[in-house]
């Protein structure tokens, strides 16, 4: 009972870490493509939110450890350093969602201001900068 | 102190004699030349008449300083260089200042003259003797070339730069410069002939189109001036070729009297003959266009001074 | 009694909050206050530099845990002496800029001064902190002020030149923290002197790729080729002090981050020799890019990027002459390009469309600012007695030692270049017929003031060097000595002893 | 304090002071500048002993000032020039604008010189250089920045050439540890052996200061364009600083001349040198000759000169090197003096273009009588002292030189130079006198005494050489050369011929005592002086309308006859170098698209290739 748990619960984890990190991947790969083809400025910043997405799914996929727990020293748990999970990444994720926050912020600000300024939301079409 | 008194004997009785011997030469050659075009001709001693009478006029024209300044230049400029060239090898007499100058030295002072009279002739503000100017410079540029090379060939040849070396080693020797360099000797002949500026390389006082070039405007004592620097001045190259090329005249260890008439007698008849061959030249041919003139001289004579360099650095 | 580094970060970040509110009360505290606070700085940087180059190092941790565990801030010579360049900077900056003509109502004027002052913060705080995520997020309060800097003018394309500039410095983000993640992974820490001393245990093929991608991300900052796009058009479109500011800070510490990756946290040969080639290519695509600009602003801007990718040469070499050089050469950049974009944003702003042809003999009309310009114009392609001069030949010398005589031509090669386009400007400004066109504006006096004092500082420098290269040696020395830094940040306590 | 520093340092206050002044007292810092000038020249004829050095640390450079019998040389053409050229500016520059400004580079580069003079490390040299080459600049575009960019091209050029001397210097000091120069040619610096680049990247550096033939085409238009008062040393003073190098380096390089490679790296180096400079002259000489504007003329007639200065330090042997320092000093001296000739009538008439003006004798007899020195001095005819070095020089390479074409080369070139010597003095001063000129009158005095101090200059050094030969010599015993022989007015070659120049002149002058008091006496009262209308053109007299002048197309046959020389001129390979770099910098300004996406794709791709190559690019 408890064997057959596990290795459901392992076959689980595995699937789960793949998971994680292929969606990770995808989302990277897709805020690329975004980015990189899209015209619309709206979309771009989308593109870039995605990216990050990705990279802190990333950064919670590598915190996470096999059946852990929360790092938390409560009743019941004193003697499980060994299984908890990482606090680092998920301190660091907070930190760079809001970071990522204030970039959106900025840059849907800047999508505004260009719009009112170009009548457009066409990237090629804001060609005053080029040569 | 008598040697003093020898030197400056020497140098006045070399400067009159140069004078006496150019004009004469102006004579036989202009009475040659009418025969030749089937004319009487003027005598032989017109040219001194000449002279004389433009000497003797009473009002003579100034075109200001330089054409005042124009016939001194030139009787500086032939003085001097005489004065500098051997007239005799080693003879006693007419040394005078012979050892203290030498071709590069005779080559410039050469120049001193026609760039006086070039500017001379530049102040008058006749056009034509400004053209003639420009003319005669242009084939000075052409005739120097092969004229320095045919030189430079000689000095490197015997290791010498000055006439007086070169004339003694021509008398020790035997063989003159003419054989013991030929390709050198014809370029400086080649040269001659625009030197001498005969027909056809007489683009500079070109009668027929200038009115006689450069000295057009000057007439009465500034004439007269000239015409006696240029005697002086044919002479003196006639000597220079003599002595460079033809072995020169005169025993170096006899200055006797009648060694150094001898010697005289041998340097007219060089000279004279020397002369002749421009003047030939002349009578045969119609004259050059300036650029044909100065393409002429770098030709031909400029690829045989090369010959004679290569001659005196590589076969002698 | 040594003030504590702490206070770079505090003062500003207290300055910042408290300004909204003070602005209720007086209308010209928003625009004072950043000058004390930067005032401050300079104070704080000369007491630290005094300091510093008796000890050596100072460290300060953040709430009382000692490192590794805590976040600390580190000043060495090094970091040091970038610290007190911009905080002097930061000062000339808001002076020049004090009675910044465009900002009418406060709102703007508040959001203005507060914004600077948090980009010169985050500048020095990327400077001075041991921990490599603090480092990042210093460096996106620096990327965001600055992005909001650049769309600072409503008039101009300002908010096209910024969003190039995020997205391209979203990218560096995404970058950095990728590689802080794959960096994290390996050696499970994030204070850098503890990286440093893991790092040899990380196999060569995940540290190349960490490493490629830190390049990547402070390359950005640091305006290496390719990733320099943004840079021409944030400089051109931004505010005049801004973009001044850009030149002489905010690069600086995209510089030193490239540096204290490559430096300290790495022990790749090979990231030198690419250093030395990106460098180079930089240098000469943007010099030559810059010989055909037609905006000053413009053209100061790929100036700067050449001068950085001279920089990122001279570190590349990477013996201690070559560093010490490198540092002069930043010292040198600093001064003089500030000086150059002042001057020149001014001038610029006198010209209708913007080109340099407009600027036909302006120097009848503004002649300080012309002859400012010329000096920094002489003073930069490196001619003596000014003070660039130095800074190059310790360079060429630096680099003739390791034998490089191509990288040497090249680098005067491009120099000759830099010389055409500069001294087509001056000629142009002194002595081609000018268009008479209406009145100029001329800068006040505390613009005049910053300029003289960089100026001064020009000719200063450039007759008498040795008044910094002790500093310099310093600092070039300290750098390379990774162990002691290392050794230093692990094993002492907290304070000063 | 030291006296080389108190030099420079005068020399730097009084370019601050006459900056100032102007803005306070207009028109006063010519005079300002003069005095300084002449301050600092009285002090360093007096109070400067030769070979005394002194060292000083600047930015951890051991720096070391000092003056050897070599470089006092070029301090004599410096301060002479300079005194003389600022004391010509006062009244040349009264008229114009930016006095100040003017004065004050005026007084930089005579500055700049001048420490290039006292440095004895490459450094200070190096420093001294480039102020001088920028103070220069400044004044080459004082006239106005002009499309055909003259400074611009100064500048590039100036910049090549120091640039080149800089990588030399470093990499002296990287392979033989130290920037004295002394210490560099003990160390073998210069030798063609080892680190070959080294001394041909000095000289490329040295030659563009004196105009050797592929970096010349800078200076006809910088010398022609910057005013005159600066042209004179400019081309009198400024290229001698070349000329300093180019020795400098030579002569160290024939002293190590020991083991069989080096000896022909020599060699190579003498013909090669040799021939550039042969070249120069020719070229320069014939462009010379077509030039209208007498500015342009006298400027390629500069880099002609420089030619043969050229020639004369490539034999190697003590007699073409003195030629070569002798030129160099009397080039100075009549260069600057014709520089000035020039300016006078450009003031005096306002223009200098030849077909425009001529006969001005009859009102500047003085200047023309200047310029009639001068020119016969630049050419070469005795018995002035551009005479002495030529002859000197000719002898060196007939007789010491086994590079005989070189000598029909030079000689054709100094033939050539007759034609615009001629052309020069026949433009500005003789044929027709115009009506546009007749309004001239002769420059003020204080213009005329500086020219005439040099054409007295030119009269003296002719005489007697030997008040040049004594400095020259102990120079080139600094230099290494073992037994310099010289007296004061005889020249003497190895053969053993030579020229007095005390009985040459002894003989023009009777002659031209006795003939000039003969025509001047004989008949004086028929003599009536015309005026240039009063005369016969092919027998008739020409109506007072008819255009009498004869300056355009001047030496046409010479052109015709030399059209091949005229093909082919540097200006135009260097032209097509500089628009072909102007392209490929338009090529990459484009790939700045301004477009953010493309940005974007930039770092994409630039990641993508770092991971590509990762393990050849950051193999530990």
């Amino acid at each position: 009972m408890q064997e057959q748990f596990n290795e459901i619960f392992i076959k689980y984890h595995e699937i789960i870490t793949i998971g994680v990190y292929g969606t990770a991947i995808a989302l990277m790969l897709i805020g690329l493509y975004a980015i990189l083809m899209k015209k619309n400025l709206v979309k771009i910043v989308i593109g870039l939110t995605i990216l990050d997405a990705g990279i802190h799914l990333l950064f919670v996929g590598i915190g996470y450890i096999q059946n852990g727990t929360a790092p938390i020293f409560s009743p019941g748990y004193e003697n499980s350093a060994d299984r908890m999970v990482d606090p680092v990444p998920q301190a660091l994720v907070l930190t760079a969602i809001i970071i990522g926050f204030a970039v959106t912020a900025v840059a849907l600000s800047l999508v505004i201001r260009l719009y009112k300024h170009h009548n457009t939301a066409k990237i090629d079409q804001i060609k005053h900068l080029k040569w | 102190m008598e040697d003093l008194g020898l030197k400056i004997f020497g140098a006045i009785l070399t400067t009159f004699m140069a004078f006496a011997v150019g004009m004469t030469y102006g004579g036989i050659v202009r009475k040659l030349t009418a025969r030749v075009q089937n004319r009487y001709g003027p005598p032989v001693y017109q040219n001194f008449l000449d002279l004389l009478k433009l000497q003797s006029k009473k009002t003579n024209i100034a075109h200001g300083f330089m054409g005042h300044m124009a016939p001194v230049w030139i009787i500086i400029a032939a003085v001097t260089v005489l004065m500098f060239i051997p007239i005799l090898n080693g003879n006693l007499w007419f040394p005078n200042l012979s050892f203290h100058g030498d071709l590069i030295f005779l080559l410039y002072m050469m120049v001193f003259g026609s760039l006086g009279m070039a500017l001379g002739a530049g102040q008058t503000g006749n056009p034509n003797s400004a053209i003639g100017v420009t003319r005669g410079l242009s084939q000075m540029v052409g005739y120097e070339i092969p004229f320095v090379l045919a030189l430079v060939a000689l000095m490197i040849q015997y290791e010498t730069t000055s006439v007086q070396d070169l004339t003694q080693i021509q008398h020790e020797t035997g063989v003159w410069n003419a054989f013991a360099n030929p390709f050198a000797f014809l370029a400086a002949l080649f040269a001659s002939l625009g030197m001498f500026r005969y027909s056809p390389f007489d683009i500079v006082g070109a009668p027929a189109e200038l009115a006689s070039g450069p000295v057009s405007e000057f007439g009465g004592k500034y004439l007269g001036t000239m015409m006696s620097g240029g005697a002086v001045f044919a002479f003196i190259k006639l000597t220079l070729y003599v002595h460079l090329f033809f072995g020169g005249a005169g025993n170096p260890d006899n200055s006797g009297i009648w060694a150094t008439l001898a010697g005289i007698g041998i340097l007219l008849i060089k000279t004279f003959l020397l002369y002749m061959i421009p003047v030939f030249y002349g009578w045969i041919n119609p004259r050059y266009r300036t650029e044909q003139a100065i393409r002429y001289f770098w030709g031909w004579p400029t690829a045989l001074g090369i010959l004679g360099v290569l001659w005196a650095v590589y076969i002698y | 009694m040594v003030i504590s580094p702490i206070h770079y970060i505090f003062v500003p970040l207290v300055a910042a909050f408290a300004i909204p509110l003070l602005s209720k009360l007086n209308k010209e505290l928003p625009r004072i206050i950043p000058g004390i606070v930067l005032f401050y700085n300079i104070i704080i940087s000369f007491v630290l530099m005094q300091e510093v180059n008796e000890v050596g190092y100072i460290s300060e941790v953040i709430a009382g845990w000692r490192a590794p565990i805590g976040i600390n801030l580190i000043i060495t010579p090094f970091s040091g002496f970038l610290v007190s360049l911009i905080s002097v900077l930061g000062f000339l900056i808001w002076l020049y800029g004090f009675r910044f003509k465009k900002v009418i109502d406060d709102g703007e004027l508040r959001s203005y001064n507060i914004l600077q002052m948090m980009m010169i913060t985050g500048a020095i705080g990327i400077i001075i902190t041991g921990d490599i995520f603090n480092l990042f997020v210093f460096l996106e309060i620096v990327a965001i002020t600055a992005v909001s800097l650049t769309s600072f003018y409503r008039g101009r394309d300002g908010a096209e030149a910024g969003f190039k500039y995020l997205l391209i410095g979203g990218f560096a983000s995404a970058m950095i923290l990728l590689a802080i993640l794959i960096l994290y992974t390996q050696v499970g820490t994030l204070n850098m002197a503890e990286i440093a001393e893991r790092m040899h245990t990380v196999p060569t093929g995940i540290k190349s790729t960490i490493l490629i991608l830190f390049i990547v991300g402070f390359g950005i900052e640091a305006e290496l080729f390719p990733l320099n796009g943004w840079a021409p058009d944030a400089y051109s479109q931004a505010p005049g002090p801004t973009s001044t500011a850009f030149a002489g800070i905010v690069v600086k510490a995209g510089v030193y981050g490239l540096i204290r990756i490559i430096f300290t946290l790495f022990d790749i040969e090979g990231a030198y020799d690419f250093l030395i080639i990106a460098g180079l290519i930089t240098m000469i695509i943007a010099e030559a890019a810059a010989l055909k600009q037609t905006n000053l602003k413009r053209m100061l801007a790929y100036s700067s990027i050449g001068q950085m990718g001279l920089a990122l040469i001279a570190f590349g070499i990477g013996t201690k002459e070559a560093v010490f050089a490198a540092m002069f050469l930043l010292l040198n950049h600093a001064i003089i390009k500030s000086l150059l974009f002042m001057t020149g944003s001014i001038l610029m702003y006198n010209s209708k469309e913007k080109t340099i042809s407009s600027l036909h003999g302006i120097a009848k009309r503004l002649p300080f600012i012309s002859i400012l310009f010329a000096i920094g114009a002489f003073a930069i392609v490196g001619l003596p007695p000014f003070s660039g001069f130095w800074s190059k030949l310790y360079i060429l010398s630096a680099a003739a030692d390791k034998e490089m005589i191509f990288l040497i031509v090249t680098i005067l090669a491009v120099s000759v270049i830099e010389i055409i386009y500069y001294f087509r400007v001056v000629s142009k400004l002194y002595f081609a017929e000018g268009t008479t066109n209406v009145e100029v504006y001329k800068p006040k006096i505390n613009a005049k003031i910053s300029m003289l004092i960089l100026g001064i500082a020009i000719f200063v420098i450039g007759f008498y060097p040795d008044l910094v290269t002790g500093y310099l040696h310093n600092a070039a020395d300290i750098l390379l000595d990774k162990a002691s830094y290392i050794q230093y940040v692990l094993n002492t306590d907290s304070t000063i002893q | 304090m030291n006296i080389f520093f108190l030099l420079i340092i005068i020399l730097f206050s009084g370019a601050l002071l006459s900056f100032v002044s102007n803005r306070i007292v207009p028109k006063i810092s010519g005079i300002i500048s003069f005095l300084i000038i002449s301050l600092v020249s009285i002090l360093f004829f007096s109070q400067v002993n030769i070979g005394e050095t002194f060292q000083f640390i600047l930015g951890e450079i051991p720096m070391q000032y000092g003056v050897t019998p070599y470089t006092y040389i070029f301090a004599i053409i410096v301060l002479g020039l300079g005194t003389l050229a600022a004391m010509y500016s006062i009244e040349y520059m009264k008229d114009k604008d930016r006095l100040g400004y003017f004065y004050s580079n005026f007084l930089l580069t005579i500055l700049g010189m001048l420490g290039i003079v006292f440095s004895q490390d490459f450094i200070s040299l190096f420093i001294f250089w480039e102020i001088m080459t920028w103070s220069s600049y400044l004044l080459v575009i004082y006239n106005g920045y002009n499309s055909r960019n003259v400074g611009m091209k100064y500048m590039i050029f100036s910049a090549i050439g120091a640039y080149a001397m800089l990588t030399a210097i470093v990499s002296i000091k990287a392979n033989y540890g130290t920037y004295t120069i002394a210490e560099a040619i003990q160390n073998g610096a210069f030798n063609f052996s080892e680190h070959m680049y080294i001394p041909i990247m000095l000289l490329v550096g040295f030659a563009v200061k004196a105009a050797l033939m592929p970096l010349h085409v800078w200076a006809p238009n910088a010398y022609s364009k910057s005013p005159m008062s600066f042209t004179s040393i400019f081309s009198g003073a400024m290229s001698k600083m070349g000329i300093l190098g180019i020795g400098l380096v030579l002569a160290s390089a024939y002293s190590y001349s020991n083991n069989d490679d080096t000896t022909n790296y020599i060699t190579a180096l003498r013909y090669t040198l040799g021939w550039l400079g042969g070249i120069t002259a020719v070229m320069a000489t014939i462009y010379a000759l077509i030039q209208t504007d007498a500015k342009k003329l006298l400027a390629y007639s500069s880099v002609a000169q420089l030619g043969y200065i050229i020639v004369g330090l490539s034999t190697g042997t003590e007699l073409g090197v003195m030629a070569a320092l002798f030129l160099a000093v009397v080039h100075g001296i009549f260069k600057g003096a014709l520089f000035m000739v020039v300016g006078a009538i450009e003031k005096q008439v306002g223009t200098t273009d030849m077909t425009k003006i001529s006969g001005l004798i009859r009102k500047m007899p003085f200047t023309f009588f200047v310029a009639l020195v001068s020119i016969i001095a630049l050419a070469g005819v005795p018995p002035l002292g551009g005479f002495v070095g030529k002859w000197m020089l000719y002898e060196a390479l007939i007789t010491e030189s086994n590079n005989y074409f070189l000598i029909i080369v030079i000689f054709f070139s100094s033939t050539a130079a007759f034609l615009y010597s001629y052309r020069f003095l026949f433009g500005l001063f003789l044929g027709q006198e115009e009506k546009e000129t007749e309004h001239v009158t002769e420059a003020p005095i204080t213009m005329i005494i500086p020219m005439m101090i040099l054409a007295i200059l030119l009269i003296v050094t002719g005489a007697f050489p030997g008040i040049l030969f004594e400095p020259i010599s102990h120079g080139m015993h600094n230099l290494g050369f073992s037994d310099v022989n010289w007296s004061m007015s005889v020249l003497v070659n190895v053969w053993g011929e030579e020229s007095n120049m005390t009985y040459i002149n002894l003989s023009i002058g009777i002659v031209f005592v006795v003939i000039f008091a003969f025509l001047t006496i004989k008949g004086y009262k028929g003599t009536k002086n015309v005026g240039t209308k009063d005369i016969s053109t092919g027998g008739e007299i020409p109506t007072e309308n008819e255009n009498l002048t004869f300056q355009l197309d001047f030496f046409k046959p010479f052109e015709r006859a030399a059209a091949p020389l005229y093909k082919r001129s540097m200006d135009k390979i260097w032209n097509d170098l500089g628009n072909a770099i102007d392209s490929l910098s338009d090529f990459m300004r484009k790939i700045y698209s301004g477009n953010g996406q493309t940005y974007a794709l930039f770092v994409v791709i630039f990641l993508v290739i770092l991971l590509l190559f990762k393990d050849t690019l950051f193999a530990n």
